[in-house]
Order: C-alpha cells, then sequence, then structure tokens
C-alpha cells in the first residue's frame, strides 16, 4: 500500500519496456511523472476551491455550494465549464501579448515546484540535491508574470495590485528563506529528501516542528508561506474594497481561472513544502501509507490556511510590513542563534534554555515593537 | 499575555463554528440556512412585491375602473391603463389594456395606497424569474388579474378590512337606494318597512 | 544509447544558446522597455540552462533566484515607478547603432580568431571531478573567506546607499 | 559561608541593575527585588559575623594594580568592627527598605526608588568589607552619589534638587582631604591596606606627614559624618524621603565617617595632636548641633541636628581614644535614630505636616509609632537600661578617663541638651493637646509599623552586649579586632562602671526631660517667656549659629564677586585688543584687494582666456554624450586588440 | 563537457557584444543598466565554462561567478536607486537629456 504509486509506474514501465528502446524509455519515465504532476495540479486546485467554499461557509454557518452533485463535488467542475465557455475579455489599449502570457507564464513556476515535494516514500518526481533552492528559486521568478499581467492590463488598480504583491513577496521571502535555515543547518542538506529523512526518529514523529526553534521556524516559514501565496490575511493586493481584484481585475475566463489555479496551487506546495521541512514530510506511525500522511498534513495545513480566510480581518500595508520586518525577521535571526544552541548544548540545559530563548526573544520583540507611553507621574510627598 | 492570544481567541470562535456547524442544530449555533426549492420559509403576511389587480367572484368582474390614479401616482411609471368604450363610443368603468412592466416596477406600493377602488394591491409573488424579459415580464391584464379569494388567502388581516369596509359601502348603497326607491314610492303608506328590507 | 541521448541533450544545448541569443538581441532591440527587460529574464534563465549544462545546478538556481527573482524584479519596479516609458512617442534609441554595430561585428570576429586560434588547455571529458554544494560552502569559508566577507560589506553599503539615494526626504 | 563575604554586596547590586534597567517593566516588584536581595545578604552576612565571633577576622585579597614597585591589592576584610557595622547595615537596611515599599507606595518613580537603594547598600556593603583605602573610597564616592541621587530624588522640587546639589558639594570639599589623605598614606608608609596600619602608623610615629595624613582623612569623616564645620549640608539633606533620611542620613551612610575614623584608628592613636583636634571638632560639633536642634521646628530638622550631635560624640569618644566607645554609640544610634527618623516619617505620613507646633496629642491616634518613639526618645537620652544609656556613658567615661574636664563638661551639657530637646520634640507632638484641629492623623499600614517595632526592639536590646550585664561582651569582642592584643589593655579603663559618670550621665537624662516636661506639658507659656530673657542665645539657636550665613559671606560672594571681575577684565581687556587686531587686517587687506583685483586677476584672466580660446577649438571632441565617449574607447579597444593580434 | 569549450566561449563573446551594443545604443538608463547586467553575465558564463574545463581548482569559477553575481546585485540596487533619485529632479531617464553639468 505504502509504494502502490512507484509500483504502478515500474509495471506501466514494464509494459512499455516490451517493445520501446531504452532512451525512449527514460523519456517516457519522466512523461509518466509528468502527466501525474499536471494532472494532480489542476484537480488538487479545482477540489481546493470547493474545499475553500465549504469550509469557510461552514465556518459563517452555511452550507456551502452543495448543488452540483452530492455535496457539490461537481462544482468544481461545472465552474470550469462555465470559465471555459465565458468570454474573454481583452481591454482596448493593453498590452496584448503580455496581458496573454501572464496567465499561461504564472501556472509555470507553481507546476515546477511540485518537481521537488516528496510525496510519499521514493515518492519524489525528482530527487534534486538542491531541492529547497529549487523550490525558493522557482518560486520567487512567479513575481515576473505577476508584474506582465499588471503591467499588460494598462489598469491602474492592475498596476497598484501589482506592486502590492511585488512589494509583499519580496518582504516575506526573505524571512521564509531565513526561517528553513536552521533546518537546512541541522540537516545538512538541502535535498528535501534528506530533510525528510532526518525527522524519521521516535517511529516518524521526531519532526522539527516539535522542537522550540522549530516551532517558531515553523509558525513564521507558514505565516510568510501564507503571506507569499496572497492569502488572507495578507491579500491586501486582492483587496477588493481597494483596489477591485488587483492585478487580475482585467482578467476573465479561462485566464482568470489559470491565475486563480496558479494561487491555489502555491497554496498546496507552500503548505507540502512547509510539511517537508517542519512536519515531518511523509513521516509518520506505519499504519497509514506514508503518502496518505503526507497529504493529510498538508490538507490540515491548507485547511489553516483557509482558517485563517475565514477569521482573520485583512491587514493594513504598514502592518504587513512592518510584521515581515519588524517582527519575523529579526524572530528568524534569534531562531537560526537558537537551533545552534540546541545543536550545540545536551540535556535539559537544551531544551529548557531553548524554550526560554525562544519566549525571550518573542516577546522581546514584541516589547520592543510596542510603543512607550509613560505613566503620568503622581506627587505624594512633594508639594 | 502574549501577543497573538487575541488571535487564537478568535481563530477558536470560527472553529467553534465550523465544528458545531456538523453537530448542532440551527437554534444551537448550526447550520441555519433553509434549502429554498425544496424547503421554504412560511410567508409572512406583510411581504409585499409586485402589484396584482383584484377580481371579485369572476374575471370579468374586475374592480379596477380605469381611473388612472395608479398610473399617475407611480413613481417609475411602470402602469399603463386604456379605458374600454362600449360601440357607441361611450367609455366604460373598465380597462381595455392594463399593462405593468414588471422589469420597471420597483415595488414602492404607491399604486395601492393610491387606488380608491380597492383593485390593485401588492402580491406576493417573487418567482417570476424568466429567461424573456421583454415579453414575459410585461405583465398584461390577464396575467395580472387574481381574484378576491386569493388576495384573502395572501393578506388575511388586509383583506378582511377592505371587505368589512366595501360590504358596508355596499349596505349605505343599497340603503339609499332604498331610500331612493322608497322616496320613489313615497304615495305608498310603507315608510316604515324599506330600512329594513335589505337586513331581510 | 547514451550517443543518442547525447545528439539530443547537445541539440537541447544549442537550442537554449540560440533561444538566449536572440531574447539577448530582443532585449537590446525592443523599443518598448518593459519588453526589453521580460526578454533579458528570458536570456537569463537560457544562460541559468547553459549553467545546468555546465553541472552548475547550485549556480544555475542561485542565478534565478538573484536575477529573475530580485534583480529583474527591482528593475521592473524601477521601470514602473519611472514614467513616459511605454510613450511610444519616445525614441528608445540613439542614432549610434550602426557604427555600433560595426564595431560590435569586428570585435566579435577578433574574439572569435582569438577564441580558436587559443590552445585551451581542456581536460578530457570526466576527469574534471563534480562540484557540489557542500565544496562551494567550503571553499567560500575557507579559501575565499575575506572576498566573501567584503562582499557581504559591500551588499550591505550598497543597500544602505541606494536607501539614501533614493529617500525621498532627506535623512 | 564566610568565603561567600566578597558576594555580599553584589546581591544588592544586582537588584539595583535589574531595577534601574528593568524598572518599567518591574514596576511595584522593584522592592521585592530589593528586599529579597538584602534579605539575600543578611542570610550570607549572619554566619559570617557568627564565624568571626568564634574564629577572629576574616580576609582574603589578590593582587590589583602595580604602581611602580607598590602594588596595590584589593580583598575583603572582615574583623570585629566590619562586623558591627555589617551587622547594623544588613538589618536597619532591610528593616528600612520594608518600611519605604509602604511610605513610597503611590511614587510614580517607585523601582528608581528601589534601585538608588539597593545601589547604595551595595556601595556600603562594600564599603564594610573593604580592606584598603582605595576601594573603601570608591565605596565612599558611590555613596555620596547615591546620597545626592536620593537626596533630590523629587527632584521636581528645587528646594530637594538644591539640597541634593549642596549635600554633593559639601561633602565633595571633605572627599578631596581624605583623597589626598589618603595618596599623602600611600607616599609616607607606601600601603593601604588597613591591616598593615599599625605598621605604618609605628613607621611614621609623631612624623608631621602622619598628622598630616590623619587629619586629611579625617577630613573625609568631617565632611561625610557632616561635623563641624561641613554640617550644613546634613539638616537640607532631609527634604529627601524619610526612608532614605533614616538609612542614609542616620544610621549608615554618616556613620560610616566615624567607622572611617575607627578603621584609621592606629593612624590616630599614633598622632597625638590629630586626635586632640579629632575630639576638639566632636566636641564643638555635639555641642553646636544640641544647641541648634533647641529650637527647631521641624520633626526632621530636629532629628538632623540631633544625629550630627550624637555623630560629634562618637566623633569625640574616638577622639579621646574611646575607640570601643565611640564605635559601640555607633551601633547603639544607628537603632534607636533609625527607629526615630522612621517614627518621623510615620508622623508625617500620617498628618502630612513636618511641623511641630501643628502636632500634639498624637500619642492617642497612632498608638504604635507614638509608643515607639517615645521609646527611642528614652533611649537617645540616655535612660537606663535602654540602649544609649551605656552607650552614652561610655563616652562619658572615655572623657572623664582622659582628664579632660572642658570636653566632659561640655559632652554632659550636651547630654542634658539631649534629653530636654528630645523630650521637647515628645512632648509637642504626641502628647498635649491637637494644636491644629485639621490634621486628621492616622496610625500608618503595618508594612510600615513592624520594622518600627523591630527597631525598638533593637534600640532597647542593643546596649545590652556592652554593659556590665554581658561582662562588657561588645568591648571585649572589638578588642579582639584591629589592635590584636596589646591595644586593648590600653583601654582597661573603659570596662569599668564609674559612679561619677553614671550619676553625671543620670543627671543629664532626668535633668532634660523633666525640665521638657515643665516646660511643653506643664507650663506651655514659660519657653515663650524664656526665649525672651535669652534672646541672643535663642536668636543664634533659631538661625543656626549663622552657618549658611557665613558661609554665603566667606565663600560665596566673593567668588561671585571674582567671577564678576573676572568677566569684565575678559570683556574690557581682551576683547579690546582682538578688535583692535581685526580693525588692523581690515585696513591692510584692503590695499591687499586692490593689489589682487587689478594685477593678480589680470593675470588669471589673461591665463583663462587663452585657455578659453584654445579649448573652443578642443571642444569639439567633447561632445557631453555618455555614449559617445563609450563607443570611442570600444572602438579604441578593438584597435588595439586588433594590433595585438596582428603581432 | 558535452559541446566544446570554444562554443561556450563564442556564446559567451556573443552575449557580451550584444550587451556592449545595447550599452552604446540604448537612451534609457534602466535598457543600458540591462545591457551591463548581460555583460557580466557573459563573463560569468565564461568562467563557469572554464572552471569546468581546464581549472585545477573546479570550484573556483563558480566561486568567482557567485562573486560577481553578488556584485552585479549591488550594482543594480545603487544604479536604480540613482535611476530613481535622477527622475524624481529631472523628470527623465534618458541619457541625452540629462545635461544638467553640460556647459
Amino acid at each position: 500500500m505504502d509504494q502502490i504509486f512507484v509500483t504502478l509506474k515500474s509495471g506501466i514501465l514494464d509494459q512499455l519496456g516490451r517493445f520501446l528502446p531504452d532512451w525512449a524509455l527514460v523519456v517516457h519515465s519522466v512523461l509518466i511523472s509528468i502527466t501525474a504532476i499536471a494532472i494532480l495540479g489542476p484537480v488538487t486546485m479545482m477540489y481546493l476551491t470547493l474545499l475553500e467554499r465549504k469550509v469557510v461557509g461552514r465556518m459563517q454557518n452555511r452550507p456551502g455550494p452543495n448543488r452540483v452533485g452530492k455535496w457539490g463535488v461537481l462544482q468544481p467542475i461545472a465552474d470550469g465549464i462555465k470559465m471555459l465557455t465565458k468570454e474573454d475579455i481583452v481591454p482596448l489599449r493593453a498590452d496584448g501579448v503580455l496581458h496573454f502570457l501572464a496567465p499561461v507564464l504564472i501556472v509555470m513556476p507553481a507546476l515546477l515546484v511540485f518537481a521537488v515535494i516528496p510525496f510519499g516514500r521514493n515518492m519524489t518526481p525528482v530527487n534534486l540535491n538542491i531541492g529547497f533552492l529549487y523550490f525558493i528559486a522557482v518560486s520567487s521568478t512567479s513575481a515576473i508574470p505577476i508584474f506582465m499581467a499588471s503591467w499588460g492590463s494598462r489598469n491602474k488598480y492592475a498596476l497598484l495590485g501589482g506592486m502590492r504583491v511585488i512589494a509583499q513577496m519580496i518582504s516575506y521571502e526573505v524571512p521564509m528563506v531565513l526561517a528553513a535555515v536552521p533546518v537546512l543547518m541541522l540537516t545538512g542538506s538541502l535535498s528535501t529528501n534528506d530533510i525528510v529523512t532526518a525527522q524519521s526518529g521516535w517511529g516518524g514523529l521526531q519532526w522539527f516542528a516539535l522542537t522550540p526553534w522549530g516551532f517558531a521556524g515553523f509558525i513564521i516559514f507558514f505565516l510568510c508561506g501564507v503571506a507569499e501565496c496572497n492569502r488572507s490575511p495578507f491579500d491586501l493586493a486582492e483587496a477588493e474594497s481597494e483596489i477591485i481584484a488587483g492585478f487580475h481585475t482585467e482578467y476573465s475566463g479561462m485566464k482568470f481561472a489559470l491565475f486563480y489555479m496558479a494561487e491555489f496551487m502555491n497554496s498546496f506546495t507552500v503548505s507540502a513544502i512547509c510539511t517537508t521541512l517542519f512536519l515531518g514530510g511523509w513521516q509518520g506511525p506505519g499504519f497509514l501509507p506514508s503518502w496518505l500522511w503526507f497529504f493529510l498534513k498538508t490538507y490540515s495545513l491548507i485547511f489553516v490556511m483557509i482558517w485563517f480566510r475565514g477569521t482573520l480581518p485583512r491587514f493594513r500595508i504598514d502592518q504587513l510590513m512592518g510584521l515581515a520586518w519588524k517582527l519575523l525577521l529579526p524572530m528568524t535571526l534569534a531562531n537560526i542563534l537558537i537551533a545552534g544552541f540546541w545543536h550545540f548544548t545536551h540535556g535539559w540545559i537544551k531544551i529548557a534554555g531553548s524554550i526560554a530563548l525562544v519566549i525571550a526573544s518573542y516577546e522581546g520583540l514584541v516589547r520592543l515593537n510596542q510603543r512607550y507611553t509613560p505613566e503620568k507621574r503622581v506627587y505624594t510627598f512633594a508639594e | 499575555m502574549i501577543f497573538g492570544s487575541g488571535i487564537l481567541k478568535g481563530m477558536l470562535v470560527t472553529l467553534k463554528n465550523f465544528t458545531s456547524s456538523y453537530f448542532k442544530g440551527p437554534d444551537e449555533g448550526g447550520l441555519f440556512t433553509v434549502q429554498y426549492p425544496e424547503k421554504r420559509l412560511p410567508e409572512k403576511e406583510n411581504f409585499r412585491n409586485f402589484p396584482f389587480l383584484v377580481f371579485d367572484n369572476t374575471p370579468d368582474n374586475l374592480r379596477c375602473v380605469a381611473c388612472d390614479i395608479c398610473a399617475k401616482e407611480c413613481p417609475p411609471k411602470c402602469i399603463y391603463i386604456v379605458r374600454e368604450f362600449d360601440k357607441e363610443g361611450r367609455p366604460l368603468k373598465r380597462p381595455a389594456t392594463f399593462d405593468i412592466d414588471l422589469t420597471v416596477c420597483m415595488n414602492c406600493g404607491f399604486c395601492e395606497e393610491a387606488c380608491p377602488f380597492d383593485a390593485i394591491y401588492m402580491d406576493h409573488d417573487f418567482e417570476i424569474a424568466n429567461a424573456d424579459r421583454h415579453d414575459k415580464l410585461l405583465y398584461h391584464k390577464d396575467d395580472l388579474l387574481k381574484s378576491n379569494e386569493y388576495f384573502r388567502k395572501i393578506r388575511p388581516t388586509n383583506a378582511s378590512a377592505v371587505d368589512a369596509r366595501r360590504h358596508e359601502a355596499e349596505e349605505k348603497k343599497k340603503a339609499a337606494a332604498a331610500a331612493v326607491a322608497a322616496k320613489a314610492a313615497a304615495p305608498k303608506p310603507t315608510p316604515p318597512a324599506a330600512p329594513n328590507s335589505p337586513a331581510a | 544509447m547514451i550517443s543518442e541521448m547525447q545528439t539530443g541533450i547537445q541539440i537541447g544545448i544549442y537550442l537554449v544558446m540560440a533561444l538566449s541569443v536572440f531574447a539577448a538581441l530582443a532585449a537590446v532591440n525592443l523599443p518598448n522597455i518593459f519588453h526589453a527587460a521580460l526578454a533579458f529574464i528570458g536570456t537569463l534563465l537560457g544562460i541559468a540552462g547553459i549553467f545546468i549544462s555546465l553541472r552548475a545546478d547550485f549556480l544555475a538556481l542561485a542565478h534565478i533566484l538573484i536575477y529573475v527573482g530580485a534583480v529583474m524584479t527591482l528593475v521592473i519596479f524601477a521601470i514602473m515607478l519611472t514614467q513616459r516609458l511605454s510613450d511610444p512617442n519616445v525614441r528608445q534609441h540613439n542614432n549610434l547603432s550602426a557604427p555600433a554595430f560595426l564595431g560590435g561585428l569586428a570585435f566579435l570576429t577578433l574574439m572569435a580568431k582569438l577564441i580558436y586560434t587559443t590552445p585551451w588547455p581542456v581536460k578530457a571529458a570526466g576527469t574534471v571531478p563534480h562540484v557540489s554544494v557542500m565544496d562551494l560552502g567550503q571553499a567560500l569559508m575557507t579559501t575565499y573567506v575575506f572576498p566573501f566577507e567584503v562582499i557581504s560589506v559591500v551588499l550591505i553599503s550598497a543597500l544602505l546607499g541606494a536607501i539614501v539615494i533614493a529617500k525621498k526626504d532627506p535623512l | 559561608m564566610i568565603h561567600y563575604t566578597p558576594y555580599i554586596p553584589l546581591f544588592p547590586f544586582i537588584a539595583f541593575v535589574i531595577n534601574i534597567l528593568f524598572g518599567r517593566y518591574v514596576r511595584k516588584g522593584a522592592a521585592l527585588i530589593s528586599i529579597a536581595a538584602s534579605l539575600a545578604a543578611c542570610a550570607v552576612a549572619l554566619p559570617a559575623i557568627a564565624y568571626v565571633v568564634h574564629h577572629g577576622a576574616y580576609s582574603v585579597q589578590t593582587e590589583w594594580l602595580l604602581l611602580g614597585k607598590k602594588t596595590l591589592s584589593f580583598g575583603v576584610l572582615l574583623d570585629p568592627l566590619g562586623c558591627v557595622l555589617l551587622f547594623v547595615v544588613t538589618l536597619i537596611g532591610t528593616l528600612i527598605q520594608v518600611y519605604s515599599a509602604g511610605y513610597m507606595h503611590d511614587d510614580a518613580h517607585f523601582s528608581r526608588f528601589f534601585a538608588y537603594v539597593s545601589l547604595f547598600m551595595a556601595a556600603m556593603l562594600t564599603l564594610v568589607i573593604a580592606n584598603n583605602y582605595l576601594l573603601f573610597f570608591m565605596a565612599w564616592e558611590v555613596m555620596g552619589l547615591c546620597s545626592y541621587l536620593l537626596i533630590g530624588f523629587w527632584s521636581e522640587k528645587n528646594s530637594a534638587a538644591d539640597a541634593g546639589r549642596k549635600a554633593f558639594l559639601t561633602t565633595r570639599v571633605g572627599d578631596i582631604g581624605f583623597f589626598i589623605g589618603i595618596m599623602t598614606l600611600f607616599a609616607g608608609a607606601g600601603t593601604l591596606n588597613f591591616a598593615d596600619l599599625g605598621h605604618a602608623a609605628h613607621l611614621m610615629e609623631n612624623t608631621p606627614l602622619l598628622t598630616a595624613a590623619a587629619l586629611l582623612i579625617f577630613c573625609g569623616t568631617v565632611g561625610k559624618s557632616a561635623q563641624f564645620p561641613l554640617h550644613v549640608w546634613l539638616p537640607d539633606a532631609m527634604e529627601g524621603p524619610t526612608p532614605v533620611s533614616a538609612l542614609i542620613h542616620a544610621a549608615t551612610m554618616v556613620a560610616a565617617g566615624v567607622f572611617l575614623i575607627a578603621r584609621s584608628f592606629p593612624l590616630f592613636e599614633a598622632a597625638p595632636d590629630a586626635m586632640q583636634t579629632v575630639a576638639v571638632i566632636g566636641t564643638m560639633t555635639a555641642f553646636m548641633a544640641a544647641f541648634i536642634a533647641l529650637s527647631a521646628t521641624d520633626i526632621k530638622k530636629v532629628l538632623a541636628y540631633s544625629t550630627i550631635s550624637q555623630l560629634g560624640y562618637m566623633v569625640a569618644a574616638l577622639g579621646l581614644g574611646g575607640f570601643a566607645a565611640g564605635t559601640f554609640h555607633l551601633m547603639t544610634h544607628a537603632f534607636f535614630k533609625a527607629l526615630l527618623f522612621l517614627g518621623a516619617g510615620s508622623v508625617i505620613h500620617g498628618c502630612h505636616t513636618q511641623d511641630l507646633r501643628e502636632m500634639g496629642g498624637l500619642f492617642g491616634k497612632m498608638k504604635h509609632t507614638a509608643a515607639t518613639f517615645v521609646l527611642a526618645s528614652l533611649a537617645i537620652a540616655g535612660v537606663p537600661p535602654l540602649s544609649g544609656f551605656w552607650s552614652k556613658d561610655e563616652i562619658l567615661a572615655a572623657a572623664y578617663t582622659a582628664h579632660n574636664p572642658v570636653i566632659y563638661w561640655t559632652l554632659a551639657l550636651t547630654a542634658l541638651m539631649t534629653s530636654f530637646y528630645m523630650f521637647r520634640l515628645v512632648f509637642m507632638a504626641f502628647f498635649g493637646k491637637p494644636r491644629n484641629p485639621k490634621i486628621h492623623a492616622h496610625e500608618s499600614p503595618a508594612v510600615m509599623t513592624v520594622p518600627l517595632w523591630l527597631l525598638a526592639i533593637g534600640a532597647v536590646l542593643a546596649g545590652i552586649p556592652g554593659s556590665p550585664f554581658m561582662h562588657h561582651w561588645f568591648q571585649n569582642f572589638l578588642a579582639g579586632g584591629v589592635h590584636a592584643g596589646g591595644h586593648a589593655a590600653g583601654h582597661g579603663s573603659e570596662h569599668v562602671i564609674i559612679p561619677f559618670v553614671v550619676a553625671t550621665s543620670l543627671a543629664a537624662a532626668f535633668g532634660g526631660i523633666i525640665s521638657a516636661w515643665f516646660l511643653y506639658l506643664k507650663n506651655p507659656g514659660l519657653p515663650a517667656i524664656i526665649s525672651r530673657v535669652f534672646r541672643p542665645l535663642y536668636t543664634a539657636s533659631l538661625n543656626k549659629l549663622w552657618f549658611d550665613e557665613i558661609y554665603t559671606i566667606l565663600f560665596i560672594r566673593p567668588f561671585g564677586a571674582m567671577s564678576r571681575a573676572l568677566y569684565r577684565i575678559d570683556e574690557q581687556v581682551i576683547d579690546y585688543l582682538v578688535n583692535k587686531t581685526g580693525l588692523a587686517t581690515a585696513r591692510t587687506s584692503r590695499i591687499k584687494g586692490w593689489i589682487d583685483k587689478h594685477i593678480v586677476d589680470g593675470l588669471v584672466n589673461l591665463t583663462g582666456w587663452t585657455v578659453q580660446l584654445a579649448s573652443a577649438l578642443v571642444r569639439l571632441l567633447q561632445t557631453g554624450y555618455l555614449q559617445h565617449y563609450v563607443l570611442i574607447a570600444f572602438l579604441g579597444t578593438i584597435v588595439l586588440f586588433f594590433i595585438e593580434l596582428r603581432k | 563537457m558535452i559541446i566544446p569549450l570554444e562554443h561556450y566561449l563564442i556564446f559567451g563573446a556573443v552575449l557580451f557584444t550584444i550587451g556592449i551594443y545595447g550599452i552604446l545604443v540604448r537612451r534609457n538608463i534602466i535598457g543600458i543598466l540591462i545591457s551591463i547586467e548581460m555583460i557580466l553575465n557573459a563573463v560569468n558564463v565564461n568562467l563557469v565554462a572554464f572552471s569546468r574545463s581546464t581549472s585545477a581548482s573546479p570550484e573556483t569559477g563558480q566561486i568567482f561567478a557567485i562573486f560577481v553575481i553578488a556584485l552585479a546585485a549591488a550594482a543594480a540596487v545603487v544604479g536604480l536607486a540613482l535611476v530613481l533619485a535622477l527622475f524624481r529632479v529631472r523628470k527623465t531617464v534618458l541619457t541625452d537629456e540629462i545635461t544638467l553639468l553640460k556647459w
């Protein structure tokens, strides 16, 4: 059960191997992985939309979509058909090429990132030895299509939204990478596989998120990830009340669907990477297959994202930037030091010291960010 | 008090809503959505939607006298009335055409306030969605006609009041008519019987 | 089988090179500076591909991360913050194209001659060891630690300098 | 436990650091931190004292500095003398901090107050356990700083800020003398360690240098312990919060001056002239302060002058060779004077006034305060068997055995005055009828009264160890200290009760009490008549013997006049010269200007014109377009490249 | 080395020349900055190609490429800041319209 997908793939290759030359088999092996990802990505996205609408609905005491099919399971397909048949509107003076290219290109990094995610035991599509760097590099390129969309639409709201997205992505990328650094330091490798393997202790429960620094890093990484894929409460790039829909104001139909797809795939990949780095990836007690563990953890993180959206109001821009630069960034730097402390100490001092350091640095940073208002002085014995 | 605990508290509230939506009834904080086409909430009597014309007993016997007051009173001017004439060209007290353009009507209810003949009232029917908005939403006289029983069914309080008033007016009219008749039959020595006759 | 795959890879590399050169030409010739920047991003991605063909994976990804993710984002930001750029009436090229083109051609022929006449001390394929990320890190922290530190100082001062220069009200 | 002695000052210091840096966060917890630190210091100090009682002095030291060939060491000396002070400081300090927690409760700068008090405690404890003059002096200076900060604690009051400055500057005069004295001693004896003093004194016996050093060191005492003529700051220091007055300006810091003499006792013994000066100044101070205290009406001022007077007593005792007597009085005085001040604070807390003339009949309203206050007053007046009697008796005995009738009778008179003014205070404040109906006095909270009672126990019992009932245990204990063996025998007379002295002392004590009772309770009209009869004396006492005025005339006015004169010289002579020089320069430069304009500029212009002409031709190459230059450079590179490849 | 070293070098030279061309013909300062980045990239290609084929210590070329990338980033940051400051004052980013210091 654990290796069901691996077995399936090798079975298909065996069957093909009877009549295909060797080099074609290599190509086919790659093709099978690509096909699996290319199906997984959009399907994930489609059902994430349903999940989001259901969960947010439930949080607001509504049932959510329940008309198309039982419990609305066919709703994403209906939406897809609607999107495909919708009129494609291009503004008159838009930059045609960019306006067309942006939605196509934005899906690319989102899909490319799937290549290094370890979905289960032996189930990493491409086992790069610099997998995490790959994730960072590829996801950072998604700024460019957003620029293209905002510029190509020739709409001031689109441009403003694009600027906000980019500022936000650049700001949050810094604490995101730094929050992952302790993991990379203690693992000694950038490979996602190695990172998962390093968390295999305690019967698959020795997750980095269970250490003090790992917990802090996990929270920071996850928050930054939520900000990276522009989800609530960091979604002020798409703040309806201010700038309509941000960079995809001028998109309709399938092009809009592609943006939507990229956003949901991004939230999936961010959750998946977060799972890999901090929650032990596919590690877990043996009664469930490894890939199921992985998807369970990832989907619970996605659930938290949706939960955020159902709960929290949107940030103001200065609060957003302040959070990234004044709280998260110094906290990650402190966290790196704490991870070093964890690595080089032993016994109870290791645990208690790390916990105390995490709490102290958090408290200290929060205090430092507070504005000081002196107490009014009262005289008792002076006249 | 740790910074961020307020956020956690808020998140617990939504989580409670989420879970209770599965396990609790509508009154205890669970789902309260009514699945509309299959289930409906009971209609409220004071609900007011597009107007209709009231007739008594048969559709020919409609109360409207084509006075045009409602058409003049209508703020968006969605009522169009043409008086009916008989063969000699004399005007009759009934409309030949009575059209209401529901795409224009804004449900203000001024027509029912203005009508002195209790002929036009606001309806409860809201499911009038249609694919052809040009023809199907321009209601003609036949579409608008509804019986007094229907009116009594949907708005019993208003209907009974109106009916009582009309009945009284009718009585008075009959009494007056009887009085006239009695006056006409003045030579006849039976004046005391006259008031009692309608009651009998 | 090996040779077939190798031919395929060779064709791929030449294709990437051609695309990069094409994108580079577009980057210097396109009248719209925003399009030029996007074309240059194409060049950068092509160069990253060339790096991968040279088995410098880490460098390729760092290249993408820094150039595409940061530098070009910054450039595009600057393009958006300075107006008049998408105005088609503004000429984007001066009248030096002819001498520049001729000079470039001359330079290129000379370079080609130089490259083909120099006896490069090329080692045989497979004898050059593969450079892992750990090797790079170790070299950076031992042999090249001083330049590494200097670079970090340079980056910090560039950052501060940029803030001071671009700040609207004087500090 | 004894080996932890060097860390005793560390506890209050840590409390100081926490309170001063994180005062904003700990807020009211500052008191807890400081009290806990003091208790910790107590916990370390008491076993250490017990150790010294049983095993003799403890000392440890390390090398610190090398000055030429002489080494300065740095270390801890805990001998019986130090033990006395250590006992007093930790115990009274802790009690007073508990009291302050109640007294300062509503102050906005609560944590700052406790930070200063903790710093003071740290400095005082360092001073007590210091083993050499340099460390002693450093702690001494930190204490001076704390005193300044705490007197001026309510710095928004001008009078408090001024008092703080006055205290700081006045003691500074003495401190400079002290420092010069230390340097003199170091130059003469080559050591600053207390342990080597006996040897050093022996080396320099009867040399003028030794006398000078002793006198200069005594300067420190004069400043710190508010002896004549530098006593003027102490009454003003009462502007600070009352617990501060109790702790610093009554019990501990001012006693540090006395402690200094006791520490340097071998020096003084070797310099009889200095001893004589000390005795005279002490006696003068004692008498003068008591005289001023007779007419003071501010409750804290009375206590302040009383403090000065008692300090004079101690100094006089030391000057008369009564080493044990002075130290004994130092200890007993610390208890009852701290108690008096805290009681005064409690009274002020309850009545919101400091003026004696407005009080009266408080006994009924403030039982605890009044009872403890009366106990303390009995002690200070010298009523047996309370502590004051024993120590004062010792001092009088010392004067008596020194065969100096002038000093003896002056001191006896002072004792009479002491008991008189103390009971004048008691009767005016606590007995009789309330004078001001507006005052609604109330008892202070338990956090303030409990320390009062604890101190009262101390004030009652502190004299017992030095009394014949315990066979002069205290004196023997001290004698086992600095003067190991030999010297102790020289003061054997102290341990005998001399009936004449006891009689004098008792007469003074009861005479004072009775006359106070007679004048202030029995015939309240009499004092006014007496003051009219002895008008000159009364005015002198009321105006504090015109000390402040004398200082104004002697020092401040001449200094101001000198500054003004110098300013005038600056303004009229130097400025005149400068202005004249400037004018001369201006005149010469006008001539030079003409030359410059017509000759030099002409040449320059000619050159410029030539260059302009030439550059008009060359400028054709200089388009100002960046890319033209780049193109030229590029083409040049190609040419060079081409030439290089041709070879 | 799947393809000969010379081809990489030619590729680098072509990019370099295109960069020079861009510097010479662009009027827009941002365009010139892009061209400079292109030149630096051409150099990087050469460095990595050499490190892969000839150098004794193979990581040297890559490390130099990393340094070049870092320096290019610093240069771009400062350059763009200058462009923004210039634009604020002169309302133009074209080289031949910036004539403030020209007599």
